[in-house]
């Protein structure tokens, strides 16, 4: 039917056609797909190569540059960036950039721990009472109600407070507080994954329960318990700097991301941008680069984009 | 950034009128008999006495200074007889009564009764003497009675504590409250029978703003007269020709406790080396931004009461050989040590607080650089408080009005370990002896000689390392004239500030 | 059952052809048409390959074939609706329009649903499930049609009546619907924009005996009003008894092309997968072709039927082209003796006695 | 159209009533427990900065007569008994009565969250829908990248970044306060004036989970059976996206409405405090640290109703949305 | 009937349905003989899947009892233990709906084998299952959705025969596939049985190939309870 030019036109037309590299014959394949293959994977290996080199200068610069990231210098105070401080200097003539890498190592701390164990946590109890259903689920949600009902900052407070200042209560307090919302998440998709012919199957082909939420309910919801957990690293990060601002964070010592950009407000407002810039964009890059690490594996997941992830 | 000329919230421009200031934080209360105004300056109140610019006492309610008996243990008050308060009801002995004995009474919640310690009993003498006995001779004893008085018709009525009158507040003062939206603002008008005259200042508003920065930049879009201001941001006001920036001079001054119970901080040495090691002026200028001074002791260096040559120069050398003497020898860590007990202790501040990480910060990297580490930590007060007798805190105070409400709770050996006075444990007898004489004698004399002799031991043997005082910056709108700044105590902004005498304010011309 | 004769009437001229493709001209005309699939790993999995294919305006032709064989992928294909990792070649007109190459939007806007409709296979889950199927019905009118506002309602309802749809089930959700009911609520969806082209893919899964009646003659309706068909099905009496002609797809390739009547009846299906095919039918021999169905990404070289072929031969190692009709290199001459058999169209009665499978000689 | 199926609502309204007594007994015995364990101590906070210079002797009085040394246990049980008369007690931080702190306030409170939380889903929701229509493209890349550095920016930051650019640079919207520095009279356009800027930034605070949620579901759907169903059948694409990928892919956001009233609260607290805004939100803060017994319950109970009303709101609306899932919680 | 055996499965004047008010299924009675296939023929909608579902004991009736090998049955789904429930080997009507769309298509035959703890026979069966009926290995590494429907039937049967089913519940197990798919699998099917002895339950429309593969078909209208004696339990 249609002729060699009009083929050739069309080809024109869609733009998308490629010769398959494996067939020997002249024929034109055209796909509908967007021929955005390149792009995703190159932001795939970009982010796997920004999170790597962030645990890298984490894992790394501490031990082996022994510069003192406390060391005050007033005579050199929020210098601009330049050679010697390539971020700049803080209100305190601290080198900015020294302070960034400590505080990455403080705020991935915080943020990753806190998020695992909130998403780990939420998960499990979510799929427990999604899966089970009937009064276990009612008692524990009534429980996730409990936990919910408390201001996560006021229990944050308490938490914080109740230890000593460091690391590891704002973590439990991030984490502790955190689960209720993928708790909420994952058992609501679970109980809209429960009535599904295929679950029948499963319990047919004689799984317990526990397989049944583990092998078919939870792969289930992982993209949005995936979500919530790329999503808990930046909020645990801020909401430790809001511990700050009430007083309640990290020892000046454990410099973190979140304290550094909210302390930095005031020279910002006075025009030193430096000690603002450098540790928020130390907060996003991060942040960005696991969300599209876990937005690689989230389309890996997804039953109907295997296919076209390539890593 | 002029403010909008039809903006009716700002005097700036339009009724000329009113104004708005921005400060940090509000009062819990309203009511005087819960502590509220009792360092005088209240706008709703007034005391029985008042201080000037100078902080001279000068007579308000009462019709002139005390008449005070030879022992000092009477003081004797005159009251004004024309003065009503704000509802219409006249103000009488009877008021003033109340007030102190409120204060007195173990049921009331007042945190600062200690302040009336020395006093025995007050009784009125008809409507218009009220006389004070004091348990034993109390020198500053008359700028106590600064504190705002009641009201007994309506403060007597409800709970003292939790009563409508910490909310609806009725005084004899220059403004009457208009209304208190909480963590917003407190609005206040001019309350036209003042005895001392209406105000100019028709309407007084103070906003509620918690946040520097954001203080700031409603002060720059015109939404505010005036605030108080760190110094790096009042640094930014300094090119605009519709401000003015007030710096007032303060006894509030910035000091690491050294604990004599830990090894390191008791050691005089080391308390003597530190002295010298740390660098103030540096502190000044970059930390305040130059808008302060050294402090060597709570007695600020341009107060009369400051023992002159008490001074200590930034002297690392002096320090370093101040402590090769006392045999603290450098380690291989640079930090120094003797008999096998490192030249390290822990250093607090109360965290939120910026100025004194900062402090705290700088105190370290001097310390260090004379071989003495001080490990910076923060912590609520709930943290610090358990450790004060161990670790050093990173504290800060002042009152001007008098040094012994400084120097006495501070360094007075019996009150060591007794809340946060005395928190270095101070023990000294010779300072407790002077402590005594300057708050039992009458004579000016004799207590600048006494107090001399304290700052003179502080000096050889300092159990605190004074570092700064501070100044306290507000910045204005240049529409009002005879701004004036009293020397400030430490706490400051709500009462303190330019607005601590509003009322005599006069618009520019 | 129509009457053949008539069939051959052309359009009627209120048809929807006087809106697609000019007097004369097909409707769908299929050049070449390929379908592969890129995976991850491995080679390509080529779906459809160089199907060539006419459909007139008033035709109904029945795609058959093994499962697996590529017919739902291609009428996936002329309405766009492929994987991302899907390839297409050749050419598919829909009138003057090229389908394979057409741009989303004007197939959303222009082809969908207006000028080919399509009843999906496994129906149920191309239901939005958190919808009744009355609102998506309702929906579909709206869209489609311009229908007033206030007749909407009963415009739905008349739309779930020709597909027989029970109107007392409008309010239901997908996931309580019977399979039979989703297959009619799918037929209903496609039928209600009465696109000159239709593609059904198993359209009667699911269905009784009585239902598979009705919406054949349903169908059967839309073709004699001038509407195209292609019907994908696996029901060979269904097939028998609504198509004009019969495509026998094996491997993604066509294999016969042939007139319905002598498809079904004599002298029957020339190529050799089709005559065992017929031979499967239960009410036949019931015996399976021997083998397994052929793997598409590693066909045999030539025919790919031939490794299963009693007929197999040298030849067969060539692909052998679709000629008159048939794509094999030793076609059952026309009108040779196929045993005889009954007619399909006995499946429909009363029933015989039971017979035992002959399983021994499955492979 | 077929009525909501009013009865199996009302039914689990109803069992989250029942439930929802326990409920408030523990919250509230919880938070008296971990108040009391916690080295916040009261009198201190009462006292405030008069408490560095007070006598151990005026300490001592005022912690007898805050009653501050009971045992927690016995204060829960007398602020229960007296709550369930109706006497919510006296608040030692705020000098008042408690029901006074709290209906002074608590308008302003659910006036900002309200406003906030609407803008929010409202916002998050159609963001979400944009950037799902197209994963990869631009549009998607900016709002997703927006959205995780929206979250890793702390509320008090993001408020002043609004105060600094609204108010000072653009002078388009009022920087704090229930209305205008100088004006006391509570005005309808005043009060909207003021109100924007705050809700803006709570808002956007909040909305990064819903912008996300909602692109994911969107997106998931939009490759599914049901939706290439719907594109078979000719449907415009934005009654698919919205018709169906976004009924589908809205079910996760539902949920999140019930999950993200704490997080509103904890934004409020900062939010108000920031900008001045006269609610109840930044008291729970000092009430926390102030051990201020009664109000600290009392704010609680408040938090677990708003809590308890968000998780019956989206579990009815899951129920309504998803067929599949029914009102059985 | 033979006498000695109690019969495999007996439903016992069964009701099920979705809501209590309305049941699908009313007062419903069938039995299976040992070894015996039975057809149920009926029209569409009008509960057949339902009564499948209870029979394999994942919907719970509103009345009636379900007897496996002469023994009442009490608990269904979870509560039924999971001897009682892997008995039964289901190929369930819409295969799209009734595969995990995240496992792959060996995975999902091996499933029941991985559930009930048989992990190491689980690669050598789903080989052999494969070939029995008609998975190729690239099919058996693909997903749900990068199959024919009639492929995704193929795996389905093949995870009902994993675990030797005594029972098989087939419902339009064949409406997707093709003629010889059909007698194909059919074939598989009764080759299974003849090998294990196991009764079916083939539920369908079409007469033509129940008569030819059952021993004994049924139509739904001889079930209902006013011709309860029709059959034969
Ligand atoms: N989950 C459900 N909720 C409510 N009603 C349902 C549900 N599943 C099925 N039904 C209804 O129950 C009736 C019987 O359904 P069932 O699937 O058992 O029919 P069937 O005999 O298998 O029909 P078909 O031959 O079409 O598959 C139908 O009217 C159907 O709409
Ligand atoms: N997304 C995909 N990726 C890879 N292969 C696919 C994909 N979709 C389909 N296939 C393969 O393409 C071939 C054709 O599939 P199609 O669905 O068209 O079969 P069919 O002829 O409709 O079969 P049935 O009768 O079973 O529906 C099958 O072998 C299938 O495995
Ligand atoms: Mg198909
Ligand atoms: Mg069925």
């Amino acid at each position: 039917m249609a002729d060699p030019v009009e083929k050739t036109q069309t080809a024109a037309r869609t733009g998308a056609e490629t010769a398959g590299p494996d067939d020997a014959d002249t024929t034109r394949w055209r796909t509908r797909g967007t021929g955005r293959r390149s792009v995703r994977t190159l932001r795939v290996r970009t982010s796997a190569a920004v999170v790597a080199l962030a645990v890298l200068a984490v894992l790394v610069v501490p031990p082996l540059v022994q510069l003192d990231q406390q060391a005050v210098d007033l005579a050199d105070k929020l210098s601009a960036p330049s050679l010697a401080h390539p971020f700049g200097t803080d209100d305190v003539g601290r080198d900015v950039l020294l302070r960034c890498v400590y505080g990455l190592r403080v705020s991935l701390l915080v943020g990753v721990v806190a998020a695992l164990v909130a998403t780990v946590v939420g998960t499990a109890v979510g799929a427990l009472a999604g899966a089970v259903g009937g009064h276990v689920d009612r008692a524990v949600m009534r429980l996730v109600d409990v936990f919910a009902s408390v201001p996560h900052l006021l229990l944050g407070i308490f938490i914080v407070a109740l230890f000593q200042p460091g690391v590891w209560p704002v973590v439990a307090s991030v984490g502790l507080t955190h689960w209720v919302s993928t708790c909420r998440i994952v058992r609501a998709e679970v109980l809209s994954l429960r009535g599904r012919p295929f679950v029948d199957a499963a319990v047919s082909g004689g799984a317990s329960r526990t397989r049944v939420a583990v092998r078919h309910l939870v792969p289930g919801v992982l993209p949005q318990a995936g979500l919530a957990a790329v999503l808990m690293v930046p909020h645990a990060i801020w909401h430790e700097s809001a511990l700050s601002f009430l007083g309640l964070g990290l020892p000046p010592h454990q410099a973190s991301l979140g304290a550094m950009v909210q302390g930095a407000r005031g020279a910002l407002l006075a025009g030193d941008w430096w000690p603002t810039l450098f540790p928020g964009l130390f907060i996003i890059i991060p942040t960005l680069a696991v969300a599209g690490l876990a937005g690689a594996w989230r389309e890996r997941l997804n039953p109907r984009r295997r296919s076209e992830l390539t890593l | 950034s002029n403010p909008d000329a039809d903006d009716d919230s700002g005097a700036s421009g339009g009724a000329g009128t009113a104004v708005v200031v921005g400060v940090a934080s509000e009062p819990d209360t309203l009511s005087p008999l819960l502590g509220y105004g009792k360092d005088g300056n209240s706008k709703i109140f007034d005391g029985l006495l008042a201080r000037n610019a100078d902080l001279e006492l000068r007579p308000a309610l009462a019709r002139a200074l005390p008449e005070v008996t030879d022992d000092g243990t009477t003081y004797t008050y005159k009251l004004r007889d024309d003065v009503t308060f704000s509802d219409g009801e006249p103000f009488t002995a009877a008021d003033v009564v109340f007030t102190y004995e409120t204060i007195l009474d173990p049921g009331t919640n007042n945190a600062s009764k200690g302040d009336l310690a020395a006093v025995e009993s007050v009784e009125a003498d008809g409507d218009d003497t009220v006389v004070f006995h004091l348990k034993y001779p109390y020198a500053p004893f008359a700028e106590r009675t600064v504190l705002p008085i009641a009201p007994e018709h309506v403060a007597g009525k409800g709970d003292v504590n939790t009563g409508a009158f910490n909310t609806e507040p009725v005084g004899t003062g220059p403004y009457v409250l208009d209304n208190w939206r909480k963590g917003e603002k407190l609005t206040f008008s001019a309350n036209p029978g003042y005895w001392g005259g209406e105000p100019k200042v028709k309407k007084l508003t103070m906003a509620i703003i918690a946040d520097d920065d954001v203080r700031a930049t409603r002060l720059r879009s015109g939404d505010l007269d005036g605030a108080i201001l760190p110094p790096n941001l009042a640094k930014t006001f300094a090119e605009d020709d519709d401000k003015q920036t007030l710096a007032a001079t303060s006894a509030d001054h910035r000091a690491v406790t050294l604990p004599t119970g830990n090894p390191v901080t008791g050691d005089v040495a080391i308390r003597r080396a530190l002295d010298v090691a740390v660098d103030r002026d540096t502190m000044v200028d970059k930390l305040l931004e130059g808008r302060g001074k050294a402090a060597y002791g709570p007695v600020p260096t341009d107060s009369e009461w400051f023992a002159a040559g008490t001074e200590r120069p930034y002297d690392p050398e002096e320090a370093e050989r101040i402590l090769d003497d006392a045999g603290w020898r450098v380690g291989d860590d640079g930090i120094r040590e003797k008999d096998g007990q490192r030249a390290s202790f822990t250093l607090y501040y109360p965290s939120g607080d910026k100025l004194r990480q900062e402090h705290a910060l700088a105190f370290a990297g001097d310390a260090k650089k004379v071989g003495i580490e001080a490990r910076v930590e923060s912590g609520t007060w709930e943290v610090i408080e358990p450790r004060m007798a161990e670790d050093a805190v990173l504290a800060g105070g002042g009152n001007p009005a008098d040094p012994d409400f400084d120097l006495y709770p501070m360094l007075y050996s019996e009150l060591a370990g007794q809340g946060f006075n005395n928190m270095a444990s101070y023990t000294n007898p010779d300072v407790d002896a002077a402590l005594v004489e300057g708050r039992e004698s009458g004579g000016k004399t004799e207590r600048k000689r006494a107090y001399d002799r304290v700052q003179q031991e502080l000096k050889d043997n300092p159990g605190y390392i004074f570092l700064t005082h501070i100044d306290h910056i507000y910045v204005l709108a240049d529409t009002w004239r005879g701004l004036t700044t009293q020397i400030e105590p430490h706490e400051h902004g709500f009462g303190s500030g330019p607005w601590w005498n509003v009322e005599s304010w006069q618009p520019a011309p | 059952m129509t009457d053949r004769t008539e069939r051959t009437e052309p359009a009627s001229p209120t048809g929807p052809t006087d809106r697609g493709a000019g007097t004369g001209a097909p409707l769908l005309a299929l050049d070449r048409m390929s379908v592969r699939f890129r995976m991850p790993r491995g080679p390509y999995v080529p779906a459809v390959t160089d199907v060539s294919l006419t459909l007139d305006p008033g035709e109904c032709v029945a795609l058959v074939g093994e499962s697996g064989c590529g017919k739902s992928v291609l009428a996936s294909a002329l309405l766009g609706l492929l994987p991302e990792n899907a390839e297409t070649a050749g050419a598919a007109h829909l009138g003057e329009l090229e389908l394979l190459g057409a741009d989303e939007t004007e197939l959303a806007r222009r082809v969908r649903g207006r000028r080919a409709g399509l009843i999906p296979q496994s129906p149920a889950a191309h239901l939005t499930p958190v919808r009744t199927v009355r609102s998506q019905l309702t929906e579909v009118v709206r869209e489609l049609t311009d229908t007033p506002r206030q007749e909407l309602r009963a415009a739905a309802e008349a739309a779930a009546e020709r597909a027989a749809f029970p109107a007392d089930h409008l309010d239901r959700y997908p996931h309580e619907l019977s399979g039979g009911l989703a297959q009619r609520a799918a037929t209903a969806l496609a039928l209600v924009g009465g696109p000159p082209l239709l593609l059904a893919d198993e359209p009667t899964t699911g269905l009784d005996r009585d239902l598979v009646e009705r919406t054949v003659d349903e169908l059967r309706r839309q073709v004699d009003d001038g509407h195209g068909l292609l019907m994908i099905t696996h029901d060979l009496a269904a097939a028998e008894r609504i198509a004009d002609r019969v495509a026998v797809m094996y491997a993604g390739r066509i294999v016969e092309l042939a007139d319905a009547a002598a498809f079904f009846g004599a002298p029957g299906p020339r190529h050799p997968y089709a005559r065992g095919l017929l031979d499967a039918l239960p009410e036949r021999g019931f015996t399976p072709i021997p083998g397994l169905p052929p793997e598409l990404g590693a066909l045999p070289p030539g025919c790919a039927f031939a490794p299963r072929c009693t007929y197999a031969t040298a030849a067969c190692a060539a692909v052998p082209a679709l000629t008159a009709g048939v794509a094999c290199h030793h076609p059952a001459p026309a009108a040779d003796a196929v045993p005889p058999r009954q007619p399909l169209k006995q499946r429909t009665g009363e029933p015989g006695p039971p017979q035992q499978p002959e399983s021994a000689d499955v492979r | 159209m077929t009525g909501l199926p009013l009865a199996p609502m009302a039914r689990m309204a109803g069992r989250r009533l029942l439930y929802a007594v326990p409920v408030l007994l523990a919250v509230t015995f919880g938070v008296f427990a971990i108040a009391a364990a916690s080295p916040f101590d009261p009198v201190k906070a009462y006292a405030g900065t008069a408490g560095f210079s007070a006598s151990q002797e005026a300490l001592d009085q005022l912690r007898d007569s805050l009653g501050a040394d009971d045992p927690f246990v016995t204060r829960w049980w007398d602020w229960l008994s007296a709550a369930v008369t109706g006497d919510l007690g006296q608040s030692t931080s705020m000098r008042q009565p408690v029901s006074d702190v709290i209906g002074e306030r608590i308008g302003w409170t659910v006036l900002l969250c309200a406003v906030a939380f609407a803008v929010a889903v409202v916002g998050g929701t159609l963001l979400g829908v944009l950037a799902a229509r197209r994963r990869g493209g631009m549009l998607d890349r900016a709002v997703t990248s927006a959205a995780y550095a929206l979250e890793a920016a702390p509320p008090f930051w993001l408020g002043l970044l609004a105060v600094w650019l609204f108010a000072l640079q653009l002078d388009a919207l009022p920087a704090g306060g229930l209305t205008d520095t100088g004006t006391d009279v509570v005005t309808f356009g005043q009060v909207a004036e003021h109100v924007a800027l705050p809700a803006a930034v709570l808002a956007v605070s909040q909305m990064p989970w819903f912008v996300l949620y909602v692109r994911q579901g969107v997106g998931d759907a939009l490759d599914e059976d049901p939706v290439r169903g719907a594109r078979a059948r000719g449907l415009a694409g934005r009654t698919v996206l919205l018709g169906h990928a976004l009924r589908s892919g809205l079910l996760p956001v539902l949920t999140l409405i019930g999950t993200r009233v704490p997080e509103l609260i904890t934004g409020a607290l900062l939010i108000e405090t920031v900008f001045s805004w006269p609610g109840i939100a930044a008291a729970t803060v000092e009430a926390a640290t102030s051990v201020d017994f009664p109000l600290l319950a009392a704010l609680t109970v408040l938090a677990t109703a708003a809590v308890l009303a968000g998780n019956l709101l989206s579990d009815l609306l899951y129920g309504l949305a998803d067929p599949r899932v029914g009102f059985d919680g | 009937m033979s006498a000695e055996a109690p019969p495999p499965l007996q439903l016992r004047a069964v009701t099920a349905g979705y809501d209590r008010r309305a049941p699908v299924v009313r007062d419903v009675s069938l039995t299976l003989d040992p070894g015996e296939c039975a057809g149920l023929l009926g029209p569409s909608g009008c509960g057949k899947s339902t009564l499948a579902r209870v029979a394999a004991l994942l919907h719970r009736p509103d009345a009636g009892e379900v007897l496996l090998d002469g023994e009442p049955v009490r608990g269904w789904r979870h509560r039924a233990p999971r001897a009682q429930r892997t008995a039964f080997g289901v190929v369930f009507q819409q295969p799209r709906l009734a595969a995990d769309p995240r496992l792959t298509l060996a995975a999902l035959v091996a499933e029941p084998l991985r559930a009930t703890g048989r992990r190491a026979e689980a690669p050598a069966r789903t080989e052999e299952l494969a070939a029995l009926v008609g998975l190729t290995p690239d099919l058996l590494a693909r997903r749900p959705h990068e199959v024919s429907d009639g492929q995704l039937q193929r795996a389905c049967l093949a995870r009902a025969l994993a675990l030797r089913p005594r029972i098989l519940v087939c419902d339009e197990m064949t409406a997707m596939l093709d003629a010889s798919t059909t007698a194909a699998l059919v074939a598989a099917v009764e080759d299974y049985r003849r090998t294990s002895g196991a009764a079916l339950l083939a539920v369908g429309h079409d007469r033509t190939l129940l008569e030819r593969w059952c021993d004994r078909t049924v139509g739904w209208h001889e079930l209902a309870p006013a011709v309860k004696s029709a059959p034969g339990g």
